[in-house]
């Protein structure tokens, strides 16, 4: 019988599926903290998973000339200028001669551009001002001036600096919605409790790219198919570390047993909040969160949203159970227009 | 060479940047609550400052073609027409109960047509019967048609049955069709309901926020929609003498339709597309159509132009109603406003923050 | 027989039968999936390497399958890299297999505005002639005042950084036997 | 302490900086030095911006920091460098000449090295005179070794003596003040405290910092003397020799470090033996004894073996005792041949053919339309690389075509593409950046025509040796008499790898045994060997480059993945991380030490010393060469065993490294008269004209610094990039980053257009306006830098122009290494003109910046009023 969390809450998602004697749940902690942005992971996994060129334009988003997850592209990094303080280093443009902060102005440009990714939707153009505001962080109230001097975009001139970067990737939720709806079983849990799409099964109905709720989820065009991270199912069956992992240099893609990573991610935070960094927080690590934890989680230095990541994600499946009752009610009520229809004339 | 920056070119640079901001897609000075679609009343839509990566979406907008739309219409077609046809079949209206069969058939055959034409790997269709998910709309949808799909295709065949030669095997299936033809226009008619109404959750269980939030209301609206659509073919197809019972069905389609969906898109951010933008306008039409054909149907007793003008509006409200409805979700899932507001209002609800103390 | 395991084969069946009634993961996986295997655990070889771009000298695996390359990743064992690489060293399966790579011999003749064919003895031979003549066109045999110059300055070299020890070696040594004096490499630059 | 300066760590060597972040995690400070905030800076603890090419001055004022606070590592400076070493009354400092040292000669620019020896030294300390040096690049023989200098020195241990090394340092730094760090550099003071305190903080008995640079100090018209000064502060806190510290010179090509190992270079033999010099070294004695300076001390007294085992390894049984073992086959230098003189003697019609062997000039070199122009006055080019790169194609589709300068129906060069073979498909050993061999396994045959460089040389010398067979001219012997016996197989006669790499490790004669160490050469003729330095890679036969014990089963040291030169030591003068009593400085830092019990060196490294010579060993008054090193002097390949605080000889443009303004500058030198560096290279040639800077008029027209450098997801020119797919889509353009505010002094938008212009080209990109670029503060004036990557060119899958196109030439007259770090130009919003507007644009710029004459600043300014100090 399906587990009573079968659809929302704490749950080991391979027994779920129905696997005994399943391995221990596998996936990823990618600490942002330490990430150098350098993109290994993103042409690691090119290079094991065949993944098609995913365009040539300039975005102007800082580095990231990739701009989401999509079907081309299973891993994206992230970068984002701000003038804020990041809390391991000095001050970086602390006396010199600068005039305000610029980043949130560029990233508002940068928020127009788009590529073709040969994907679809692939990356359409965006909200300046939304821009603007990861630019300049939380803080920013969109006018320049009234904020304290040294800080955001304040026209006292900018002292602080930071350039955050974060490798993306598929959540691997262990409620995935993009699984659950999938009409063909394309979308399978694995024994290593993770998602994958199974290609030779594929119809491209393309309902998970609507359902995932992180935007991971993608059609690619020509080939018709939906693509996303497999955590290099291949790989983990010959017990190999999935390409990404295996690729970073500095060890901020880290791979294994969720349960071990989550317990390096909780140390890892207390570090750096020891070490004057805050703002340092996890994100879809907790199996109590709307998707039942995600098996790729994350360290960030800002909020979700900066990063392009939902801030409270639900799995859409928690509330099917609701639907169908509602649409049992609306099945009844055209039944009995029908009825009252051919019916209710009569004397 | 050169100088410190001065300041006036930093504030005409901050200037634009501004001027930028105030440009309509940040609305924030927006006077909120205006609009005919709002009907006036005061809105508890939060203020809009959100933040996402370089403004960029942060859900996938559907991939799903205006195939779907029109499924959503052709599929709430077929199952009202089957289940007038059913109606007609059991309350001996003939004519009108071949215009039911005929309006199932033609709609699932367009409802196949367009699903399979959507697929990225149509060729692949078949694989929607590799499993039973009840997890999935799709897949239940999916067996929902394979069961109303061949009754409601021989439902209608039989309607040719007396065009058949009297001797031979075909005499032999002129025969005995009637009796298959009842047979299965009431199969059809027992899954139609499901057909009419699975599509609401087809579309709601999503993260398209638009649609998942609408999700009580979504199967009354199909659900109605479709009927009345259904009843306005028949208007238009069906002799005078067989409308009065679609009069009848048209009012409380309506009925449904309005009071299961009044609700939709009414106070929440996310409803914001079906009041809205072309979404919006195309969810007004189709109630204002909806309501005009359905005074038309009752004033259409003995003007027979009147019945099909009527019949027209309500398919068209039928169809404008789907289009609305699944150009709102695509909308609310291209702006990532829509799912970056709601989720922090949620979760800083959850941790007791007020929203503005969030960020820190 | 055949419809048996047509029917077993259906993961329909499989739900109901199986562990997995939800369809989820067991009962929908495909053959596919249960075919699949890591393509380096097929390789007919692996070659330990080292990557061909910067100076840190991470260590590569090597993987063949069918005489083509099929996968170059970072070698754990390498105690420089330990197993990492870089966008660029990840990227070196593309880099030698690159459908942009040369692999005929091109030739373009003096003033000629398009690339020619030419067979590799041929241009071996065609080159060997160029330098013998430029050499003994631009011979020194000794300076002004009488001392041995031994040397030509009408032929210039410059190479990459990616050649091997055993490469730039010979050339210098050939090089320096004809009398090639003007032999500069990347590590000038 | 992690100090990253001249070096973007990070993007150009990720891999490596795992082991950044490695140290980062348990505790250690990384500061990043750099004209702009790059993904290392974002990693760091501190950042520091800087004016592109003034690392001298920020790195003296580290010095005079030490020196005037005491902070200094006493007992090891004390010891282990020439900080007591006295040197003659003769010398005079910068202090005294405006800029200059003594010695200086305004007839050839170069210094007569003499005044700067240590007392009691004879005068004639250097056989060659330092204009020839520079000619030579002789700066490169002491890669592995210094300049020579005798053995035995005058020292006041009590550093008190007004003409020790220590004083001298104290004196010639004592203007490095913060408030001239911050005028020169543009970083304020608190900053530049920080680092300082840092870094004296982080260091001596218990603690060690690590300098890391690149091509960030090399590529400038003063870059060896950025690394001097670096190794200065290195020696002055103690962190050379010692785990945890040192000088880390991350190289930028896979095997750059062997290219100079065995050198393809004009001026140099395998090992850091020069190339003969026609007046220099008439004689194979001459030549030995230029290099081993009878009377030193230290591994280079056997230069003598070092090459006779050269010279048998090429001419094998030609070469005989009675011939001078064929030395005079070897072809001489007159002066300077290398690659920049190449390219203007080949615009003047002097060169014939030209080989480019996995090289794109066209792109990578400075002045790229000179290279192009270069390339297309040769009568004959071969390219051997695996792409069609831009230094193919220059007659086809290079901007000159666009410009009308070449026309491809009047372009002469004939042009061989021979494909090449890539790193897989050959075997061999690439040397990385810090001296290891590393052995690669072939793995697939290459494609179609494509071989490896190995068989194309083996086969070229074989068919002109075949066309010379029955030649009698002298020439010729060389060539015919040349040791070209390599065993060859498969089905296109690939010659052996491994037997080339036995040739040069050495073997012995008589019985073929190879080598273990160069210690067992002989000068006799009885042993080969092609590079001193290897010898051992190839020890008891075996392939060590080849070894690959996982680094997990091993210690950190990993002694046995690869191979090290030399002798497998994988630090060098590791000799300096135990105290001169052979003790380790402390248990934290412990590494190789003296074991008195089985009386002989021993440690987690192979110790970079006599194995069982005691500390407390002291030389006989006359002893030379190895004999001559004493127990503690750890330094021993130094002429003086000593770690070199101040340079005596062989460093051409002074003993002691002084901030000198870039050849192309927006500032007058706020330390001295002297503006740039006296000493440098300059061509005359009137494709070489130079920006104006102060304190010449005109220099106003090309008010930005600019400076280049590379990119994660590029390499290079490109070629090995932009050709690839998964890389090209990462950066697809070219791009020019600026500050807010240069953006709206020039009104330049984010990704919009601007064009940059130089005296030489004008090139265009995109524009990335970002706050990781700062405006600094210089001398009270506002400098705007800007930054461009290297990578693009106009062939590949992206393309775009190229940014060395920019630069003049300038050289570094030790090595002669270009300065194309920093040079100035002006920006405009816009896209450039095309066609042969473009070429008016730049000539329209050279008109205001003066005249249209070829322009070159310069090369001494101490002749102009005192500057305010």
């Amino acid at each position: 019988m399906p587990h009573a969390n079968a659809l929302y809450g704490p749950l080991d998602p391979a027994p779920d599926a129905g696997y005994e004697d399943a391995p221990p749940r596998m996936g990823f902690f990618t600490d942002t903290s330490v990430c150098i942005g350098c993109k290994a992971c993103e042409v690691a996994c090119k290079e094991w998973n065949g993944v098609p060129q995913s365009g040539l334009d300039m975005l102007g988003m800082s580095y990231d000339n990739t701009g989401a997850l999509t079907a081309n592209s299973w891993r994206h990094v992230a970068f984002i200028e701000q003038p804020r303080p990041v809390g391991w280093a000095t001050p970086a443009f602390e006396g010199n001669p600068d005039g305000p902060a610029v980043s949130p102005a560029t990233a508002a440009v940068g928020a127009r551009t788009s590529a073709d990714t040969g994907t679809e939707p692939g990356l359409p153009p965006g909200s300046p001002v939304a821009a603007a505001r990861m630019s300049a962080g939380p803080d920013f109230l969109g006018m320049p001036g009234t904020q304290p001097p040294g800080r955001g975009s304040g026209a006292q001139g900018r002292t602080d600096f930071r350039w955050l970067m974060a490798s993306d990737v598929c959540k691997h939720c262990t409620h995935a919605a993009c699984l659950d709806v999938c009409p063909t079983g394309s979308l399978f849990r694995t024994e290593f409790g993770t998602v994958v799409v199974q290609e030779d099964i594929c119809n491209g109905c393309g309902y998970c790219v609507s359902a995932c709720p992180y935007g991971v989820i993608d059609q690619r065009k020509g080939d018709g198919r939906a693509w996303k991270c497999t955590l290099c199912y291949d790989r983990l069956g010959a017990g190999m570390t999935p390409a990404c992992a295996q690729a970073c240099p500095t060890e901020s893609i880290q791979y294994g047993p969720v349960r071990e990573l989550r317990e390096r991610a909780a140390a890892r935070v207390e570090v750096l909040h020891e070490r004057g960094v805050p703002e340092a927080r996890l994100y879809g690590h907790d199996p109590d969160d709307g998707v039942g934890g995600d098996g790729a989680f994350f360290l960030l230095l800002d909020e979700p949203e900066v990063y392009g990541l939902p801030p409270d994600p639900v799995v859409t499946t928690r509330d099917l159970p609701k639907m169908w009752k509602h649409a049992g009610l609306a099945a009844l009520a055209i039944t009995a227009a029908t009825v009252f229809g051919f019916l209710g004339g009569r004397p | 060479m050169t100088d410190s920056p001065s300041n006036e070119p930093v504030g005409a640079r901050f200037r634009d940047f501004q001027a930028q901001l105030d440009q309509p897609d940040g609305r924030r000075h927006r006077k909120r609550g205006r609009g005919r679609g709002d009907g006036g009343e005061q809105l508890t839509v939060p203020p809009a400052d959100f933040t996402s990566y370089y403004g960029r979406p942060i859900l996938k907008a559907p991939v799903w073609k205006h195939d779907i739309a029109g499924y959503l219409f052709t599929g709430g077609l077929a199952a009202g027409g089957a289940m007038i046809g059913a109606g007609a079949q059991l309350t001996g209206r003939p004519r009108l109960r071949q215009v039911g069969r005929w309006t199932a058939l033609g709609g699932i055959a367009a409802s196949a047509y367009l699903l399979v034409h959507d697929l990225g790997r149509p060729d692949r269709f078949h694989h929607m019967l590799r499993v039973v998910k009840l997890t999935s709309p799709m897949s239940m949808g999916t067996w929902i048609l394979t069961a109303f799909g061949p009754a409601a295709g021989v439902a209608a065949i039989a309607e040719i049955a007396p065009r058949l030669p009297e001797h031979g095997v075909f005499g032999l299936a002129r025969r005995l069709a009637p009796t298959v033809g009842d047979v299965a226009g009431l199969a059809a008619a027992a899954t139609a309901p499901a057909l009419a109404t699975y599509t609401g959750v087809l579309l709601a269980d999503t993260a398209v926020p638009a649609w998942h939030d609408a999700y009580p209301f979504l199967p009354f609206v199909f659900g109605g929609s479709g009927l009345a659509a259904a009843a306005g073919v028949g208007l238009i197809a069906a002799p005078a003498a067989d409308t009065a019972p679609l009069r009848r069905l048209t009012v409380a389609a309506a009925t449904i339709k309005f009071v299961g969906g009044h609700r939709m898109g009414r106070s929440s951010l996310t409803g914001e597309p079906y009041r809205r933008g072309r979404s919006g306008r195309l969810v007004r039409a189709g109630n204002v159509l909806l309501g005009v054909g359905t005074v038309g149907a009752l004033l259409s007793r003995r003007s027979r132009v009147l019945a099909v003008l009527s019949g027209a509006a309500l398919v068209a409200s039928s169809v404008a109603t789907r289009f609305g409805i699944f150009d709102a979700g695509t909308v609310s899932a291209r702006d990532p406003k829509y799912t970056v507001v709601p989720q922090r209002e949620r979760r800083d609800s959850r941790q007791g923050r007020s929203p503005a103390e969030k960020g820190t | 027989m055949g419809v048996r395991s047509w029917i077993e084969g259906w993961p329909v069946y499989r739900q109901l039968t199986g562990t997995d009634p939800l369809g989820r993961g067991a009962a929908a996986k495909s053959a596919g999936s249960r075919a699949l295997s890591a393509r380096t655990e097929t390789a007919d070889s692996v070659a330990r390497s080292v990557c061909p771009y910067c100076a840190v000298g991470c260590g590569q695996r090597v993987y063949v399958k069918d005489g083509q390359v099929s996968q170059i990743e970072g070698d754990p064992d390498s105690p420089i890299s330990r197993g990492r690489l870089c966008p660029k060293g990840s990227a070196s399966k593309s880099l030698v297999t690159s459908p942009l790579r040369q692999t005929t011999v091109r030739y373009r003749r003096p003033y000629g505005t398009e690339w020619e064919d030419l067979d590799l003895d041929t241009a071996l031979n065609m080159i060997a002639d160029r330098v013998l003549a430029a050499r003994d066109e631009t011979w020194e045999d000794v300076d002004d005042e009488g001392r041995p110059l031994n040397r030509t300055l009408g032929i210039a070299s410059l190479g990459g950084a990616t050649l091997d020890n055993e490469e730039n070696y010979l050339i210098k040594k050939l090089f320096t036997a004809m009398g090639a004096l003007q032999i500069e490499n990347q590590a000038r630059i | 302490m992690i100090v990253i300066q001249g070096s973007n760590m990070a993007e150009a060597h990720p891999v490596g900086f795992q082991w950044v972040m490695e140290a980062k995690r348990r505790g250690a400070k990384v500061f990043h030095v750099d004209p702009r905030f790059t993904r290392t800076s974002a990693l760091a603890d501190a950042y520091l911006p800087i004016r592109a090419g003034t690392d001298i001055a920020l790195l003296g004022g580290v010095i005079r920091y030490i020196l005037n606070n005491d902070l200094d590592f006493r007992e090891y400076v004390v010891a282990y460098t020439n900080a007591a070493t006295i040197v003659t009354e003769e010398y005079a400092d910068t202090e005294d000449l405006h800029g200059l040292f003594s010695g200086f000669n305004n007839d050839n620019a170069s210094y007569d090295q003499a005044s700067w020896r240590y007392e009691g030294h004879p005068q004639d300390a250097t056989t060659r005179d330092t204009e020839t040096q520079r000619e030579t690049a002789a700066g490169l023989e002491h890669e592995s070794h210094g300049a020579p200098v005798g053995g035995e020195t005058e020292r006041d241990e009590t550093l008190q003596h007004p003409r020790c090394v220590y004083q001298i340092l104290k004196r010639h730094y004592a203007r490095y003040t913060p408030e001239m760090v911050e005028r020169v550099c543009g970083i304020p003071q608190e900053k530049f405290l920080e680092l300082a305190q840092a870094w004296a903080a982080n260091s001596g008995r218990e603690r060690t910092s690590m300098l890391v640079y690149s091509v960030g100090w090399t590529q400038h018209s003063v870059g060896v003397q950025y690394i001097r000064a670096g190794a200065i502060i290195q020696l002055l806190l103690g962190n050379v020799g010692r785990p945890g510290g040192g000088v880390m010179a991350l190289r930028g090509h896979a095997s750059i470090q062997g290219s100079t190992d065995i050198p393809t270079l004009f001026n140099l033999l395998p090992g850091y033996l020069p190339m003969p010099h026609h007046a220099d070294h008439p004689s194979f004695d001459e030549w030995v004894d230029s290099i081993r300076h009878p009377g030193q001390k230290g591994f280079w007294g056997n230069a003598r073996t070092y090459g006779v085992n050269l010279l048998k390894a090429y001419w094998g049984d030609a070469a005989t005792a009675d011939n001078d073992y064929c030395y005079g086959y070897m072809p001489r230098m007159t002066g300077d041949h290398g690659t920049y003189q190449q390219v203007l003697n080949m615009i003047d019609g002097k060169i014939k053919g030209y080989f480019l062997l996995g090289q794109n000039p066209a792109v990578g070199s400075a002045h790229g339309r000179a290279q192009r122009l270069g390339m297309a006055n040769l009568d004959w080019l071969v390219v051997r690389d695996l792409f069609m790169i831009e230094s193919a194609t220059f007659w086809q589709n290079g901007p000159e075509v666009a410009t009308g300068e070449i026309v491809p129906q009047e372009c002469r060069t004939e042009v061989f593409f021979l494909p090449a073979a890539s790193h897989v498909e050959k075997e061999g050993t690439f040397t990385q950046t810090q001296r290891l061999l590393q052995w690669r396994e072939k793995a697939v045959d290459a494609p179609g025509d494509a071989r490896s460089e190995l068989w194309f040389f083996y086969h070229l010398g074989r068919v002109i040796r075949e066309r010379l067979a029955s030649s009698t001219r002298v020439r010729d012997r060389a060539l015919l008499d040349l040791n070209w016996n390599y065993p060859t197989h498969g089905p296109h006669a690939e010659p052996s790898a491994e037997s080339v790499l036995r040739e040069i490790n050495g073997y012995d004669v008589a019985t073929g045994r190879p080598l273990s160490s160069f210690t067992e050469m002989k000068d006799d003729g009885s042993t080969v060997g092609g590079c001193w330095i290897y010898t051992g890679v190839y020890a008891d036969g075996v392939n060590q480059a080849a070894r690959r014990k996982p680094g997990a089963e091993q210690s950190l040291v990993a002694p046995e993945w690869g191979w090290a030169w030399p002798a497998n030591r994988r630090i060098l003068y590791n000799r300096a991380s135990a105290d001169p009593d052979g003790n380790p400085w402390s248990e934290r830092k412990r590494y190789v030490w003296w074991d008195a019990d089985k009386q002989e060196w021993t440690g987690y490294d192979v110790p970079d010393f006599e194995k069982n010579k005691p500390p407390s060993y002291r030389p006989a008054r006359d002893a030379s060469g190895v004999a001559g090193i004493a127990g503690d002097d750890p330094f021993i390949l130094q002429g003086d065993g000593k770690g070199w605080l101040y340079a005596p000889t062989g460093v051409l443009d002074g003993p002691l490294p002084s901030h000198y303004e870039p050849v192309e500058s927006p500032v007058r030198n706020p330390l001295y008269q002297q503006q740039a560096n006296p000493t440098r290279k300059v061509y005359t040639h009137p494709i070489n004209t130079l920006n104006p800077s102060p304190p010449e008029p005109y220099s106003e027209v090309f008010p930005y610094v600019f400076t280049v450098s590379r990119l994660t997801e590029h390499h290079t020119a490109g070629g090995m990039s932009r050709t690839v797919s998964p890389l090209a889509e990462l950066q697809p353009e070219m791009f020019v980053e600026v500050s807010p505010e240069l953006a709206v002094e020039r009104g330049l938008t984010h990704l919009g257009w601007a064009h940059l212009v130089t005296a030489r080209a004008a090139i265009e990109a995109k524009v990335l306006v970002t706050d990781r670029l700062t405006p600094l503060r210089v001398d009270d004036r506002i400098i705007h830098q800007v930054w461009l990557p290297y990578h693009f060119g106009f062939e590949g899958l992206v393309t775009g122009d190229s940014a060395n196109d920019l630069f003049g030439i300038s050289l570094d007259p030790n090595v002669l290494i270009q300065e194309s770090k920093v040079g100035t130009c002006d920006i405009r919003s816009g896209r450039r003109p095309r066609g042969p507007q473009l070429l008016d644009l730049v000539v329209d710029y050279r008109r205001r910046s003066g005249d249209l004459n070829p322009h070159y600043p310069p090369q001494v300014t101490t002749d102009g009023p005192d500057q305010e100090v």
